[in-house]
Formats: C-alpha cells, structure tokens, sequence
C-alpha cells in the first residue's frame, strides 16, 4: 500500500475558475448596481436635505398644480413641479422615498425573520409544532388585513413609519414561513447537512451556516417582493388613517394623486414620479437578490466564467 | 411509491379541520375585539340626516335581538360554529332584509370567472417569465429584457387600473370601461353575443391583475429554479442529451412549479380580497368589493361570511394540493422518522 | 473479553405505526453485530435495496433512533449518552458516503467540510495548524491542498470529491467509519484505490469500517467479516471468504451464483428480481422473508422466522435448512470438549 | 397534454367557461334588458352617487338596507312635500297642506285629491294612517319609527284626503323636519293595499319584471344585476300630468348608473354618457370641460360648486384641557386662515364660513341680520392672526420651547385632529390645518379613522378634535343646528351621546335654544333669541366654523336645457335627493325632436 501516497492523482483538465482570492462572489456588478440604487433611494432625504428644503413637502409651502420645470410652464423653483395642495414634487420625493423603502424594509424583514424562524422550527422539529405552525399560518393568511387593522386602528393614537411597519410586518409572515418550512424538508435530507452533523455541527450552525445560504435565493426573492408589497401596503394603511400623514409617502403620494383625479387632468408628473422612484427600489432589490444568487450558488458563476 | 398512506390523509384531514375552525374562530372574535358597535352605527345611519333620535338605545336592542346579537359571547360562538357549518349567516347587519348568502352568491360568479381567468394566466405567465430568468440555457437578450415586466408589481395597482383604462378604454376605446357585460342590451345567458361581451369586459381587468401580480409569482419561480437547476435529476437529464425544450419544460419548469401550487392555493383569499380596486375602477361585480364595503360599513354578519368562505376555499385548495402532491412529485413521501 | 468497541444488541428499527403513523415497514429486526477495537477490521453490510443496510448506517451514525435493541459505544448506550461522551462518539464515529456531490454544500469552497469539523471539534490551534491537518489528510489519499481547496465542489470531479471524503473522514482520527456505498458513484480504477485506501487506514491507521454495500465482489476484496440482510434480517453472516465461497442461506447462494466472474466491474444483481411491493407486505407478515423467492422453500417457513443457525465456527445462516447440521455441530463440540 | 403548462390551460379554460356559465345562468333571474330602445335624446342619464346598489331588487325603502338614491326616490317615491332652499317656503306635492294648531302639537295634514298610485288606486288617508299608524309606530326596526315614535302619539282619518297628527310634544318644525326633505329625503307613504299583511321587514317589494306600486311620474323597466344601473320608462299616466298639478317630465327613460371612479364618470361625461355627475373635484371639472364645452355647473366661474347644507366646522372636545377654555379657542381660531384653506384644500371651488349655517338666502338673511348687530366686530371669526394667538396662549402661561413648541408644566401643547377616512374634503383642509397650527407653535397632527369608529368615538367623546359638520341641520330657519349644542344631550365621555358629542355646556344657551324650538316657524321673536344664542356661541366658540361645504354638480345641456344654476335657481342642484322632481319636471330638450 506504500504507492498509495505517491500515485499520481490523475488530474482532470485545467478547471475552469482561478483560484484567487479576490474573486469573491460578493463582487458583481448585479449585487453591487442594485445596492446603489437602493442605496440612493434610502439616502436621497440626507442627501437631497443639504440642498433642497425639504419643508416644501408641507401643505401649502408652494403654488399649486405646477408642471416640472422641462415642460412649458414649469419653473426651476419647482424642478419637478408641485401639486394640488401646494406641495413640491422634489421635496416630496426626498422625503417620502426614504421613509416608504424604511417601512418596506422593516416589514419585510421583521415579515422573513418570523418566517425564518417558524419555518425553521416547523421544518426541524416537525410533528405537533409544524403542525400548529403551518395551521396558523394557513388560517391567518386567509383573514382580511384590512380587518384586523381597522381594529388595531382603533386602539393606536398617533403611530410612527415604524410601528406602522411592524403591522404590516403582522401579515407578511405566513408566505416566508411556508416557504422556508418547505425549504427546510427538502434541505434537512441533503447529505451535507449529514456531513456538517458529523462535523460537529449543531442545529444553530446546521440552520445558518449550512441551509441558509442555500435558501439565499428563495429569501431574497421572497424579500423583494415583501419590500414591494409593504410599500403597497403603507399606502392604503396610511389612507385609512394609519401612520403619519403630515408628509406624504410615496404610496401615500400616488393615493393624493388618483383622488385628485391627477391621471385624467394630465398631472402626470404628479404620480409618474412616484412610479419611478418604486421602480428603482424594485428593480434595485431585483438585482441584488439575482447577484445573491450567485453568492449562493457557485454553479452559476463557475459557468458564467466558462462562456 | 406509496408515499400516501391512510394515516397521512386523516391527519392531514384533520389539519383542515382545525385550520378551517382557527380561521373561523379568528374572524369570530376579531370584530368583537375592536371598540363600538356596528348596530349602534346602523341605527344612526337608519335616522333621517339632519335629525337627532332620542330613543337609540331601545332601537339598539331590538336589532341586536334581532340578529342574535344579545346573549352572551359563547352563546354566539356556539352558533357561529353552527352557522358556519350550515353556510347559512343569516341577514346583513347593513343590507337587512338582505341574506349574507343570497348576497354572495350573486356576486360569486362573476369573481370566479375573472379571477380565475387573470389568476391562471398570471400564475402561467409569471412562472414562465421566472423559469426562463432561472434557466441558464435563456437567451441574454431575453434574460435582461423580462426583468422589466416584473416592475409593473412595484406599482399600486389602483393607480395602474386607472391608466390602462385611460390609455385603453378612453382615448384609445379598444375596451369598455365599466361592468361585467353589456347589460343595456344583452341578456346574461349562454349566448355567443353575452359570452364574447363577457370576455370583451373581463380584458381589461384582468390585465390589471395580470400585470400587477405576475412579478411575485416570477421572482418565486426564478428562485426554485435556480436550485432546481443543481439537482442531480437536473444533471442526469442534461447527461443523458435531452433536448433543450423538453429539459426545460418535463424536468425543471415541472419540479419547480410544484410548491407554487401551493403558494397559488394559500393566496387565493389574498387575491379575492385584492381584487377589490379592479372591482372598483373596472365597477366589475364582485366578491372583493363586497368584502371591502363589509369591512368599511362594519357589516360584520356579512364580512364574516365572505371570509369564512375564503378560509374554507383556501384551507380546501390547499388540502387537496397536499394530498395530490406526492402522487405528482415522488420525491416527497410522508414516511414519519 | 474486553468491552467492544461498537455493540449493536437486538437492534430494530420500525418505521410508520402509532395513531396514524400509516402502514408498519420493519426495516431491521433483532440485528447484532460486535466492533472490537482491536484488530481493526472492515466489516461488510451487504444487501439489496430494502433490505435495512443503509438503515443500519443511520442507526449507528445517530441520525436515526432504534425502536428496541441498543447501540452501546465503549459500553455506552448511544441513545443515554451524556453531551461530552456524545460529542466524543460524534467524532470517533465517521462516515463516508455513497453519493460524493450531496455531501458538499455547494455554497462552500470544499475546504469547509474541513474547515467546520476541525472548528467544531477544536482540533486545531491556528489556522496554520489547520492547514497542515488538512493537507496530511489530503496526502494520505493522495491529493494536494493547493489544487483543490479553494474550489467549489462542482468543480471537481466524482472521484477526487469522494477521495476528499476519506480524507475528511481519516482527518478525524475516527475509530470508526461507516462507509455508506463508497465506492457505487466513482468508476472502476477510482474504485480500487479507494478501497486501497480503506485498507491502508484499517492496516496503519487501525480504523474499523462498517462497509455497507450491495457489491459483494468489492466485499470479498476487502472484507473481513460479512453480514448478508434480507429484507431487515440477517440471512447469513460469517468471515467474508467463507461467506461468498461457500454461501449456504439460499439467498446468498443465489447472490453469489449470479456473479459471473469475480471481476468488480461487472455488477451481479442484474438478473435478480426485486420483490414487488406485495410480496414484501405479504412476507413481512411472519415467517420467512424470503419464501417467495425461495428455491427451496418448506411449509414451516411459513410459521416462524428462522433463526440463525450456526454453521461452521463465524458462519451462520437464517435457514432451517442448518437447523440438523447445527444440532450436529454443537454435538460434535460438546464431544470434543 | 404532456407538458403541465398545457395541462394548466386546458384546466384553466374548463374553469373559466364552468364560471362564465354559472354567472349565466345565476344571475338570469333579475335582468332583462328594456324590451324597447329610447333615443339618447330622450333619455337622461344621471350618477348614482352611493356606490352600488348592493341588494338591487330590495324595493323596501322601510329597512335598513334600502338604498333609494339610485332613481327609487328620485322618480318613484313621491314626498310629501318639498322644501325650496331659495325661499324657505314648503311647496305641496302629495300633500296639499299640513297645518299646525296654535300648540303646534296637533297638525292636519291634506293630501292632493288628484294623486294616485301608479296602478291606478287613489292615494288616500288610509294610506298615511296605515304607513305611520301601522309601520312606522309599531315596528321598531323601521327606519321611520325613530322620528315618528319620539314625537307622534296618534295618526287619524279625518276623511279620504285629511289625516290628523296629535304630537306628544309641540313641534313646530313636525312638517319641516320629517315630510318636506329638508336634507336628502323624508318619510315616505307606502300604499296601503300593497303592503297590508306583509312583514315590513322582510318584504322585498319587487317581483320579477314588474315596477313596484308607488306614485311617481316613472316606472321601473329593470336593473342589472350587479347594482350598478336601473332603467326606468315615463308612466305617461302620472297623476299630476293629468290634473295639471305638474308638467309630465319631458325625458322618456331615466337611467341611473354608477360607473366607479371620478376619471370613469368624468370620462362618460366627456363622451356625453352621463347628463350629470355628483361632487367632482375641480381639477376633474376643468378636464371635464374642456372636453365637452357643453358642460356648465352652479356659477360660471368659480367656485362654481352649489352650496351643500351642511357646512365644515372644526370641533373640539370641550371637556378636554386646554380646549375646555373659550380663551383658548379663540386662540386656535386666530391661528386659522381660512382664505388659504379655500385655496389649497378647495381649490378655490368654495368659500369661507363665520357662522356654522349653509349660505342660503334664508340663512344670508340671519348672516346680515348679525352683522348689523355688530356681531362680527366684537367676535372678528375671520381674523388670521398668529401672534394674537401666541400672546393668548404665553399669557395663559404657555412657554415656546426650543423644540418651536408651547409647553406648559413639561406638557407640550399637541392636538390630533381626527378625520373621517372616506371624505378627502375635509382631510385636506385637516391637512392644512396642521400646517397652520404647527406654524404658531402647536403641536397638531391629522388621523384618519374608519367611518365607524370616528362616528363612535364621537358619540362617546373620545377625540380630542376634529374636522366635521356635525352642526348641520338647518337649512332655512336657526334652530336645528343650534339645538346640536344643547346641553340637554350632554352625557358623561364614555357614553353614547345622541347630541351635542362635543360635550358643550352652557345652560343659559341652551334656554335660548328650547325658547325658540317651541315658536312656530318664521315667529318674529326667533330673530332676537338667535342674536342672543349667537353672542354666546361666539363668545365660548366650541365649535369652529371653517367653510361652506361645496358640490360641484356639473350637467351636460348637450340633450337636456334649463338645469339649475345660480341665473335660474329655482331648485338646488341636488340629483340624489327626493326634491329631485322638481328638476325633473323643469328641464327640457335641447333639441326639438
């Protein structure tokens, strides 16, 4: 058995990547363009403030029904024009897109931690837990929100962009939780999950280090969408009298817009804006979560290079 | 495979039980929780406007007898139950002598036809538009222009209705704006003229929905695939030379689209109460709209029907996607440990 | 006799039954089997799909409970074990599996199955001395840490993947390896080596493996002891020579018979029959598992399981067929003493 | 069917066609389309402004589900009587007179000999004493037996046409208030033939292709059956057609449609679908005409919206510190410009209020009637004064901290004004508000509540304050929104009050109050006890007013001519009310056919 060591191992063609150690996955263009542009839009309040006066985004501040300075009739006092309660655009924008991507944020963090952790917890422990998990969330999921916060409504005086977030957050955990769940019994059989167990690994390190990254994809998808829909979801809370109100979000914003029947007079800046703004959150957080993909899975880069 | 045995089947019968009897519970006692009372509300709405009653409280309690609504709370909860399984919930708190079943029942249809026309090919095109975002095999260009169509989910759909109806309905006029079918001139029935008007008017709404709620199903989609790519099946059936299409459709679009079944069934109250602002703008007959003015009219004997037949559709689609699952996807079994 | 290094003891394992736990399947019933630590030795665990062998490796590898019987470690029943011996047995008892890619976690370089085992059993105390662990593992199986670490285990082949494993597996220092089909996924000269390899570590390194397969060739080349499992049941057992040479459980003889040559290449159950579905059910019932299939079946199979009988010194077999030459043997042996 | 997207599809295609098929054949009970076709010239076309009809073919108007603004009381139900904004006179229509003795507790009311259900039958006594003797007083769950049951004590026939009232308390106001739709509609009689021996409460007064029994100049052809549009043809045989008490109204089918959102209305309108639309805003209304020019509303220019009765106020809770103090009030009402709440939450469409009454010319007779008493230079409600506000509230012994907020013993002054989530009117002037508040250093801020909830913590004085109209009620005489503030309603918080929610106690105004709900209408001593009322309203200023309430009613003069409007007011403007007859009877085609 002495040849053992010494026998050539016989090596297959060259492979395909350099080994280096820069050549992280955390470094592509996909992650680090969407987060630039989330980015931009979580810090445009700071940064706009140190050059706009975002008071403009009060009532009254500015004249009314102004179009955007590009178009005829537009001023540069007013760069993206004004609308029916005398509010300016830029300011509004400024203001209102930080504090809707803050309560997206939030919500659909807060949403995927309870996902994570039921899901996890329904998925590892199975038998009576998994099954109270996955009945609650099957009957909750099915209860109106519009109900339940009518309710909660009631009891709350004046509430924060946070608190608000934590309600949403109330109905955004039923989908991740499932998912998670699902993701965890089709996971808890893969053979390195035997491996790390034999390594030594507890459930704690079983769960995050060894599923998590491979459910990378399916929780920054899930996470995208949850942003968006929070966002969504802002709005028609903060139309029925939840969360502040004294500077509109960017829902709240395109809310104003239609009951001032802003599409029909031609005010399109008004809501095309807004639309815009939620576009680049979207498609910023689209974008990371397709470069999170290729953090979680080396096959797709590993092919990426070969091309 | 027997991956169903009997015992699996009776649980998870009895997990639609109680599933079935939260939800019910749940929406039992959430209005119960909330301050004020909607018969109070309806006794003042019923007094002529401008006009002050003096003797509200005796009104109060003849309709509270009269829906039941005066013993004490597990009295009610008894016949909640009871109501429920009957499926009868007796009369509207707001539309009395209206019945809460008669009442859904003429709505129904209607939201059964466009939902599930907008909700299939959303479900089609979304998962379409993620299988290809998650196949490696997609041509870039195609790869990097789909992800525009998602952004249509970024927009609130109250304010996209209204611009499809704006752009298609009033300047264009390719659709009609308004209702469910010509009911000027034509009669409901099996006719070709009710049928095409039908589909003419259910279009436009169902591209609201379509357009609005294909992004979440895409991103979910792109995720299963993605992983559904590693697996060794997928790797056996590459090694094996099967063609591109056929990979694509049989092996990874088939094995990835199985637990957005069930994500499609758990939605199905979400989008019924979704639905709400296309019933709205497109005035489309619906049970969205009526779960909507229930809830912001405190009718609650008729919120609480409309929910209770989501929680059962819902709990049931879900059962039955359970139960179909293993005979679809041998992978799973219901062996326990 | 000094206490056995693993001791399993009338162990079964049945899966399903209880309340709704469905249809009972036994997967392994009253098996015994004796590890001592010295000599090391390579104990094979042969049999078809079904017939309990992987079951066995769960049992022992904790990732699976026994419903009756005990698995003691150094005379310690693994199911009682405090956190200190447990962590103890985890890295004493390793293992090798049959599938050499579902091992990586494919979001890791492959060092990480390094890495994590020698973080968590803290057996390092720097990264330098790490590193110097992992590449004299590497080398035992004839590797080099500079050409593989750093990859994704997509990266690497099916073999040097497998050879990692060993590696990983011998890195520990384990008295034990279960060693789940090692060699099933790799192809032939990739094969000879690993069971080189095996040898090596038995010999020099004075690890026992439980060498669990359906390849009775590769058994032959390497086994010491053999434990042939018929459906959950131990059909024959004795050193692996005698066993194959000399098969006497008609079961084994009709195993052997099907090789055709002694060549590892050439797989020999081609041409056996699995029992369908109900002949399982029915033969799970009571007696004799494998009458159906029997050539040389007898009414009183039927009746009562056979036990095993002894049949020469380490080689028994579950047949009534030995019952007389046993009654003989043990005659002959009081005899003699 | 290998691939499980074509399996899908076919599915799909089952469900829907199985759907469309169910919606087929459910709904083919109720809907019929009108057998014949009317011109579009001889058709007028109107908004149903509530929404949809959610139980179409409840023709009950006695219950709490009726809806009755979808035409039912716009051209079947007739009333009794109308009441003209313009003069305050009380106009006949069913009903000829309705007289009160001198205690104003006994009122005879005459019918018009001439009118008769629309099958024929005459509209009798029998009638009124079945409808109030027999549904309204005995059946509690009736929407009439509130009104009734607090004030009538027995109904008798006195002949075929007369039918007399013997009231539990005076009330000179019987007429007024209950049959003459002071604000939106009134009680109503129903034909006593029709429904003797039905259950009120239950009877659905619709059978399948027939028109329900009532007396108005048209008939119901049919509806759809999603609530969202009812047909009703000219019943050329209408009682006052015939006598000559009225002109037979010149449109031949009315229909009544909801068609969703403003833009959808308005974009109808433009098409010339729709000959009218409830309250739009004004930027709609500009779009509006500039696409169809034939469009005209109340004035030419602006406001051009119609006054609505009942005007906004701003209302606080008086029990709560601070806003218990009058002192305070006024400092509030000085923060208030009201100019710029007309510009930016009313775009001008409206204008501002001194007193909480709707600006009718009855209502401008009091206005002026105050302004010569020098009413509004001791009490100067319109003045926009900020830095009156903060010397009220430093000498009051709050302190602007460096927050730019008062503060008093470590309490910063702070207020949430609640508002109804479904009205945006008055949220935006909530809005502005705010923004007024917070510029002299108070800390205020807006919520919007669910309808239900912000009408029970109301009721139960659980707000702090609010923007409203909850003093509405007079139209035509002072004494209805007056009484909103008598004490006499005052219950503890906690309690559901039935008036005066604001919790406003002052003993002498309300004597003032009871003094002139006992005079009979138009008694010349009501003017000085108003005077007297008003100094102390001013002076405490529980309520503020803000501005008049607008509906910017636009109509169409492209098929139909000689709509109300400020140059020919001889009606408001108002197409969901019961006074919508008198309209219907004035317009006329626009074009000879």
């Amino acid at each position: 058995m002495a040849t053992l060591t010494a026998e050539p191992v016989a090596a297959r063609p060259a492979p395909q990547v350099r080994v280096n150690r820069w050549d992280s996955p955390w470094l592509n263009a996909k992650l680090i363009i969407g987060l630039i542009m989330v980015l931009s839009v979580a810090l445009s309040g700071v940064v706009g403030g140190m050059f706009w006066d975002l008071r403009l985004a009060r009532v009254g501040t500015s004249p009314q029904d102004l179009p955007p300075a590009f178009v005829p009739g537009g001023t540069w006092a007013h760069p993206l024009g004004t609308e029916n309660s005398g509010r300016d655009m830029l300011a509004v924008l400024l203001t209102g897109a930080p504090r809707s991507f803050r309560i997206g944020l939030i919500a659909a963090t807060i949403g995927l931690l309870i996902g994570v952790v039921l899901g996890c917890l329904a998925g590892f422990l199975g038998g009576w837990v998994d099954r109270l998990i996955l009945i609650a969330s099957d009957a909750w999921i099915t209860i109106p929100s519009l109900v339940v916060l009518i309710v909660i409504s009631a009891f709350v005086r004046q509430i924060s962009a946070e608190t608000m977030a934590v309600l949403i957050a109330m109905f955004a955990w039923p989908g991740p939780t499932r998912l998670i769940r699902a993701q965890v019994l089709t996971l808890r059989e893969r053979g390195y999950i035997r491996m790390a167990r034999l390594s030594g690994a507890n459930t704690f390190d079983v769960i995050f280090r060894e599923m998590m990254p491979n459910m990378l994809p399916y929780i920054a998808a899930s996470f995208t969408g949850n942003v968006s829909g929070a966002i969504l979801a802002s709005a028609g809370l903060e139309a029925l009298g939840l969360g502040p109100t004294r500077i509109p979000t960017l829902g709240m914003t395109i809310f104003y817009a239609n009951q001032a029947s802003a599409v029909i007079r031609g005010m399109w800046w008004w809501w095309g804006f807004p639309f815009l703004v939620l576009a680049i959150i979207f498609s910023g957080l689209f974008l990371i979560a397709i470069g999170l993909d290729e953090v979680a899975n080396p096959r797709l880069r590993g092919l990426q290079v070969k091309q | 495979m027997s991956g169903m045995t009997r015992g699996y089947v009776v649980r998870r019968f009895l997990m639609w039980v109680l599933t079935v009897w939260l939800g019910a519970t749940l929406i039992f006692a959430i209005p119960r929780l909330a301050p004020g009372d909607p018969i109070a509300a309806m006794v003042l709405r019923m007094s002529a406007q401008g006009q002050i009653i003096e003797n509200s409280a005796e009104l109060i309690q003849a309709w509270r007898e009269r829906f039941g609504l005066d013993g004490p709370w597990y009295v009610q909860y008894v016949n909640w139950l009871r109501n429920c399984m009957t499926l009868d919930f007796g009369y509207s708190l707001t539309q009395f002598p209206a019945r809460v079943w008669e009442m859904i029942w003429r709505a129904l249809p209607w939201t059964i036809a466009l939902l599930t026309f907008a909700v299939i090919i959303t479900f089609i095109l979304g998962n379409l538009i993620g299988a290809l975002l998650g196949w490696r095999k997609t041509p870039p260009l195609l790869r990097s222009l789909l992800p525009l169509t998602l952004t249509f989910s970024s927009i609130p759909p109250f304010i996209f209705g209204l611009l499809l109806l704006f752009i298609f309905a009033y300047t264009l006029d390719l659709f009609p704006n308004q209702g469910a079918y010509d009911s000027r001139n034509l009669q409901p029935g099996l006719t070709v003229e009710f049928l095409a008007s039908a589909l003419h008017h259910a279009i436009l709404p169902a591209m609201a929905i379509v357009l609005t709620s294909m992004g979440g199903w895409a991103l979910g989609m792109r995720g299963m695939m993605i992983t559904t790519d590693g697996e060794d099946y997928m790797i056996l059936a590459q090694a094996k030379g099967l063609r591109t299409p056929r990979l694509f459709l049989r092996y990874a679009v088939r094995n990835a689209l199985l637990p957005q079944l069930t994500a499609l069934a758990l939605s199905l109250g979400l989008i019924v109460g979704g639905s709400v602002l296309i019933e709205t703008y497109f005035v489309y007959p619906g049970v969205g709209y009526l779960l909507y003015y229930s809830i912001t009219n405190g009718d609650y004997t008729l919120m609480q029907g409309i929910v209770f037949i989501l929680i059962l559709t819902t709990a049931t689609a879900v059962l039955i996607i359970d139960l179909l699952y293993p005979l679809i996807d041998p992978r799973i079994t219901f062996q326990k440990r | 006799m000094a206490v056995p290094l693993l001791d399993i003891r009338d162990a079964t394992k049945i899966y399903g039954g209880g309340l709704f736990g469905g249809r009972r399947v036994v997967a392994l019933q009253g098996f015994n089997l004796a590890i001592h630590e010295k000599p090391a030795t390579i104990t094979t665990i042969a049999g078809e799909s079904g017939s309990g062998k992987t079951t066995l490796a769960n049992l022992v590898l904790g990732f699976l409970h026994l419903t009756s019987g005990q698995i003691l470690y150094k005379g310690v029943d693994i199911a009682a074990m405090d956190a200190r011996q447990k962590f103890e047995y985890r890295r004493e008892v390793q293992a090798v599996f049959q599938d050499p890619y579902e091992v990586y976690n494919p979001f890791y370089r492959v060092k990480h199955i390094f890495e994590l085992a020698i973080q968590r059993f803290r057996l390092a105390q720097n990264k330098a001395e790490a590193r110097e662990m992992i590449e004299d593992a590497l080398r035992v199986v004839g590797m080099r840490g500079e050409e593989v670490l750093e990859k994704y285990p997509h990266q690497l082949s099916g073999g040097q993947r497998q050879r990692m494993m060993v590696a990983r597996a011998y890195m520990l220092k384990p008295r034990i390896i279960v060693a789940d089909e090692p060699v099933s996924m790799v192809d032939a000269s990739l094969r000879a080596m690993i069971l080189d390899i095996m040898l090596h570590l038995r010999d020099d390194y004075g690890i026992s493996f439980l060498y669990i397969t359906h390849d009775l060739s590769t058994a032959y080349q390497i086994g010491d002891d053999i434990y042939v499992l018929y459906q959950g049941l131990v059909a024959e057992r004795g050193e692996t020579s005698r066993v194959i040479e000399n098969p006497r459980h008609p079961y084994v003889q009709l195993l052997v018979g099907s090789i055709p040559v002694p060549d590892p290449t050439v797989k020999w159950d081609t041409n056996l029959r699995l029992p369908t579905e109900e002949e399982m059910r029915s033969s799970a019932t009571g007696g004799c598992r494998f009458y159906p299939r029997c050539p040389q079946r007898m009414d009183r199979c039927l009746q009562a399981l056979p036990p095993l009988y002894s049949i020469e010194a380490e080689h028994d077999a579950a047949c009534y067929l030995y019952e007389a030459q046993q009654q003989a043997m043990l005659t002959g042996r009081t005899n003699a003493s | 069917m290998n691939s499980p997207k074509k399996r899908l599809h076919a599915l799909g295609s089952a469900i829907v066609g199985f759907s469309l098929l169910l919606a087929a054949t459910a709904n083919v009970a109720q809907a019929a389309p009108p057998q014949q076709s009317v011109p579009r010239e001889q058709t007028l076309i109107l908004d149903i402004d509530g929404g949809k009809v959610i139980t179409p073919d409840l023709w009950n108007p006695l219950v709490p589900g009726s809806r009755r603004d979808h035409g039912f009381h716009q051209s079947m139900i007739e009333p009794l009587f109308i009441l003209n904004y313009m003069t305050g006179k009380i106009n006949p229509w069913l009903g000829e007179s309705f007289t009160p003795n001198a205690k104003q507790d006994v009122w005879t009311l005459k019918l018009n000999k001439n009118a008769k259900w629309n099958d024929g039958k005459p509209v009798t006594a029998d009638d009124v004493v079945f409808t109030i003797g027999e549904l309204c007083l005995k059946v509690k769950e009736l929407n009439c037996h509130g009104a009734m049951n607090e004030w009538v004590k027995g109904v008798k026939k006195i002949d075929a046409q007369t039918v007399e009232f013997t009231l539990k308390n005076p009330n000179p106001r019987f007429q007024l208030d209950y049959f003459s739709v002071k604000i939106w509609g009134g009680i109503n009689i129903m034909p006593k033939h029709i429904w003797e021996g039905k259950d009120p409460l239950t009877f659905k007064n619709y059978e399948k292709g027939k028109s329900p029994v009532f007396s108005g100049p048209y008939k119901l052809v049919s509806f759809n059956p999603d609530g969202t549009e009812f047909i009703y043809d000219r019943d050329d045989n209408w009682w006052a057609a015939k006598s000559g008490f009225k002109p037979l109204p010149a449109p031949k089918r009315l229909i009544w449609t909801w068609a969703g959102p403003p833009e959808n209305r308005v974009a109808l309108m433009a098409d010339k679908k729709l000959d009218s639309l409830m309250d739009i805003t004004k930027g709609a209304f500009d779009t509006l005409k500039a696409k169809n020019p034939n469009v005209i509303a109340w004035y030419k220019d602006l406001p051009y919206a119609v006054l609505d009765p009942c005007s906004r106020t701003f209302e606080l809770n008086t029990t709560l510190e601070p806003w218990n103090d009058p002192e305070i009030r006024w400092a509030l009402n000085y923060a208030i410009d009201r100019d710029q709440i007309v510009q930016i939450a009313y775009e001008g469409t409206t204008s501002k209020s001194r007193i909480p009454y709707p600006m009718y010319p009855p209502i401008q007779r009091l206005d002026k009637l105050l302004e010569s008493k020098g009413m509004f230079e001791k009490y100067p409600i319109w003045e926009h004064n900020p830095k009156k506000t903060m010397e009220i509230l430093e000498k009051k012994g709050w302190k602007k901290g460096s927050d730019g907020y008062y503060a008093k013993g470590g309490k910063q002054l702070s207020m949430v004004i609640t508002t109804h989530e479904a009205f945006i009117e008055k949220q935006r002037i909530a809005d502005v508000l705010v923004e007024q508040f917070q510029a002299v250093g108070i800390n205020a801020s807006h919520k919007k509540e669910a309808g239900q909830l912000w009408g029970d913590n109301f009721a139960f004085g659980k707000f702090e304050a609010r923007m409203g109209w909850q003093m509405c009620g007079s139209v035509s005489e002072p004494w209805a929104t007056l009484n909103t503030l008598n004490a006499k309603w005052i219950v503890p918080v906690g309690e559901r009050a039935n008036g005066n929610q604001w919790r406003w106690k002052n003993e002498q105004f309300s004597k003032i109050v009871d003094q002139i709900g006992v005079l009979p209408l138009g008694d010349k001593r009501i003017d000085d006890l108003f005077v007297q009322a008003m100094d102390i309203y001013f002076k405490e200023l529980p309520v503020i007013p803000i501005t008049q309430a607008k509906k910017l009613i636009p109509f169409d003069t492209t098929y139909w001519t000689n709509w109300p409007s400020d140059d020919n007011k001889y009606a408001p403007s108002w197409t969901w009310w019961q006074s919508f007859y008198d309209i219907l009877v004035a317009i006329k085609p626009a074009k000879k056919s």
